[in-house]
């Protein structure tokens, strides 16, 4: 694991970057699916990037989710997908940009600053009292400008609308709680869990942690029908 | 006195970039003739390696003194300019310097971060420039020649990789296939 | 670098006539090698006959443009400032005129963009005019009295609604807001 307490990170790509680099991959699809979780980690740790960035390595850890459930149900997904290839390029340039970067730091270090000339009025008039107004200029047209200027630039005081946020619903908390249905009974039915469930996304929530555990090889299921009951399992 | 003799003059005096338009006008040369003047000339100094170099930016020429003695005239006009930028700024001043002019919009697809406060700040520090294409409702970021000079440099094209990085095909085919998409 | 191109760069970035002893230390040089270099560069720019000169005043050199281009230099300089303002400056001199004495730093905050080189046009123009603060170690601007006259008015507090438009809080609350941009 990186350091993240040394490691600033200028953004999702510069992270992402590192994380590859880290682990001594190369960029491309694979290597983009299993940094996935190492990536969300850091998001989880980091916690306080302003509302703005965060927003920022949100969007390119949704992306690694999907590359990431897209290397475990592959079948699920077209062959050539834009969405994964776009991202390995983007993430291909920032390097050479990065690396560009790095020559451009060096020799902006070096100060081998070129100077313009300095600024002297006198030497450059012959008459030192100069004075060239615009002609047609009135203070009318001061005040006039001074206003629209203002207009322009005073912060829009626009209220936001505020929307109360959904419960959240953990998906580590639902797969302690569904392991710990299976450890006391066993054997439990999908239909059980659904039934408990308050909104569409807690059903969502519970069935992404029965796959987790599946994967886990904590439980198996069994679905004789499609669209049959299923029943989850403990593994021993 | 010949045309590159009286640019030489008007670079000196004019103590700022002045463009081939501009020049042309004064001198009463075509742009074209003026702009091979000025090849010329800025060749000659660059070659002589002087006390003083011309540097290019697009179609506008600047005179100034030579990298090598910028601590000298750091000390002469009192500059304490330590040329300290930070990752954030000097990444977007990279992909601005070889992909500019670029819109905001590419820049931040490329960063993969908003872009907006650091863009302000360059914007102040007079490191680029921004330019509406009125055309395209869009506004276009270059490189100034504060940031040539900056860098001790005579032209933007003579960054490293320049050629390599300001045609990279990847970028072009990242910022094709997005255009619309919009979800960076 | 050679002292020669050194002295050069010195005296192509000074716009005044500079002594061989202020370049001697500058340079770290004694005067008398100093003088031989200076003069030695006199004579390859005056052999040159390029568009730049260099003149000697008692012990004292200045880099000027050839006495040739004369004609060019003015006609450049009307150039400059003949003429109505562009929409940039004319907003740059009326938050001078109304928030002045102003520093180049918080002009620029407030336009978004550096500001140099409209600074430079209006000083030129004779329409404002910078008194340091040394203490502050900043430049302050305010409008000039023949600007002011030129108006039509006696003071700069005759200006339309002047009394309300100089307190306006918005540009107070961009200052304010932007405090800390510089970090980035």
């Amino acid at each position: 694991m990186l350091d993240f307490k040394t490691e600033k990170f200028q953004g999702p790509l510069a992270l992402l970057l590192q994380l590859i680099e880290k682990e001594e991959l190369d960029i491309t699809e694979v290597s983009l699916a299993k940094i996935a979780d190492q990536y969300i980690e850091y998001i989880k740790k980091v916690g306080q990037i302003d509302p703005e960035a965060t927003a920022d390595f949100l969007v390119v850890a949704a992306k690694l989710l999907y590359i990431k459930s897209k290397a475990l149900l592959p079948y699920l997904y077209p062959e050539e997908d834009e969405e994964v290839e776009e991202l390995e390029q983007q993430l291909k340039m920032y390097k050479e940009f990065l690396e560009a970067m790095k020559i451009i730091e060096g020799m902006i270090g070096k100060k081998k600053f070129a100077f313009a000339r300095e600024f002297n009025r006198k030497a450059l008039l012959n008459n030192i009292n100069f004075f060239s107004p615009p002609k047609k200029l009135t203070k009318e047209n001061m005040s006039t400008v001074f206003e629209e200027l203002i207009s322009v630039i005073r912060p829009q005081e626009e209220k936001l609308e505020e929307e109360k946020l959904e419960r959240k619903i953990n998906i580590e908390d639902k797969i302690l709680s569904i392991q710990q249905i299976v450890l006391d009974k066993i054997k439990i039915n999908f239909s059980k869990i659904m039934e408990k469930a308050e909104s569409k996304t807690e059903i969502i929530v519970s069935f992404l942690a029965i796959l987790e555990l599946i994967k886990q090889r904590n439980i198996f299921v069994d679905q004789d029908d499609l669209f049959g009951e299923i029943t989850i399992n403990k593994n021993n | 006195m010949s045309t590159k003799t009286k640019i030489e003059s008007l670079l000196f005096i004019s103590a700022k970039p002045i463009g081939t338009k501009e020049m042309a006008q004064l001198i009463k040369k075509d742009v074209k003739e003026l702009q091979a003047a000025a090849d010329e000339l800025m060749a000659d100094y660059n070659e002589k390696k002087g006390g003083l170099q011309i540097i290019k930016n697009g179609s506008s020429y600047q005179m100034v003194s030579a990298p090598e003695n910028s601590s000298l005239i750091q000390d002469f006009i009192k500059d304490e300019t330590a040329g300290e930028l930070t990752r954030p700024s000097l990444e977007t001043l990279t992909i601005i310097a070889y992909r500019g002019p670029i819109a905001k919009l590419e820049l931040e697809r490329i960063r993969g971060v908003n872009c907006s406060l650091i863009i302000r700040n360059l914007l102040i520090r007079g490191l680029i420039e921004a330019k509406p294409d009125k055309k395209k409702n869009e506004t276009y970021y270059s490189v100034t020649f504060d940031f040539i000079r900056f860098l001790g440099i005579n032209d933007i094209k003579d960054l490293p990789n320049y050629e390599k990085l300001s045609k990279d095909d990847t970028l072009d085919k990242v910022l094709k296939e997005d255009r619309g998409v919009n979800n960076l």
